[in-house]
């Protein structure tokens, strides 16, 4: 399967792209993609611990299944206002 | 009205937006850019959003601020992009037949904005720039995420 | 800048009045004639003023504020005459670094302002009107009033 | 002495004056001028028990003593905002 990943802030900066698309294997999760990315662009690796993750605008936890077409982003603690 | 804009921000469109003839009070919150931060001095903010998500969440805080508070209506514009010393990042606007609701649906609206809703700025400083949260921020806790996810 | 006017009031006016590089949040209050009071349904409100000491109040309430709260500045105008449906009666503003003083020192000048200041609506509502206060009002308690005067 | 007694809201709307000059006795205090009207204007005595002084536009307790020329207003319970 396939899914798009969207790059904001500080990730966009890091992985210099503000969407890719990612080959997986079916059943992966979204811990899986984010080890993925990782591989991909080491850079990722130091703000692991505070991420959340959206699948398709919806918070979920790391362990949600991905599915064809999904939109998922990694979310950084968050700063507006 | 919740939305998330590139464009300098209006008090009047949201004050317009929110008044309503069974309102007797209308309360509004204008976040701005202050010129210094943990003693740095601030050139600008910019900004960055998961724009759709982030309007869906700030759609979010209006409805659970209508089920808290007995308020008429909420306006929430966030913009994007730099903005300079003095201008506005966000404008809430809350209208209310009293001014208590009103009052508290604002406070309660600002605070959840910086919990939940996919903003991020970037500060820039005299010798340099920093990602503001992503050092020292919170995640939501594992309570909120479930209450998100639901 | 504390006045009481006869004409429509323009939130822009004091936002701008209040916006400083050194502020992160600002907050207003606007209140505005509300279409039903008790069961009445109303018309419009009509304000009188003692305008000299009205002025003078309003910036006793802001220098109150000042000393209470790390605020910026503040300003609160308050229309007199007739004021229709959904127009605004009063309007504050408040600029902080912070917005926790922004918010305290805006919901005190409200409160201070429908207090202390000598002004008065009369409600128009079908059927008569009536001198809001004046029937079930409580005047400043000893201690206030002390305070006040001293 | 002369003191001048100004008019607002309910109290002008009884009184039918905005203004007026009152001739006082010397030492005479607030309450000696509110008897003096009450007298005049029977229709102010309902409200009596709820209002407030001014002074030269500052609240003063009602055994404060007039001065000539002074500025005096009777102030009913206030509903500003």
């Amino acid at each position: 399967m396939k899914v798009t990943v969207k790059f904001f802030a500080i990730l966009r900066e890091r992985v210099g792209a503000a969407e890719i698309t990612k080959e997986l294997s079916d059943g992966s999760t979204v811990a899986d993609l984010w080890r993925a990315l990782k591989e991909e662009y080491p850079k990722l690796a130091p703000i692991e611990t505070r991420l959340l993750y959206a699948v398709n605008q919806n918070y979920v936890k790391p362990d949600h299944a991905l599915k064809d077409r999904d939109e998922v982003v990694f979310i950084p603690p968050v700063s507006g206002g | 009205m919740f939305r998330v804009v590139r464009t300098p921000l209006d008090i009047h469109e949201l004050v317009r937006y929110v008044t309503e003839a069974s309102a007797g009070a209308i309360t509004t919150f204008i976040g701005t850019t202050r010129n210094n931060n943990e003693g740095r001095k601030v050139i600008a903010l910019d900004y960055d959003a998961y724009p759709e998500m982030a309007e869906k969440e700030l759609r979010r805080i209006g409805d659970d601020a209508k089920k808290k508070w007995n308020i008429e209506r909420m306006a929430i514009v966030h913009r994007i992009g730099p903005v300079q010393i003095a201008e506005a990042s966000v404008m809430i606007a809350v209208s209310a037949a009293h001014r208590d609701d009103a009052f508290q649906a604002c406070r309660f609206a600002i605070e959840e904005i910086k919990k939940t809703v996919p903003i991020w700025k970037k500060e820039v400083f005299e010798g340099g720039e920093v990602w503001i949260g992503t050092q020292t921020g919170q995640p939501l806790s594992e309570a909120d995420l479930r209450q998100r996810s639901s």
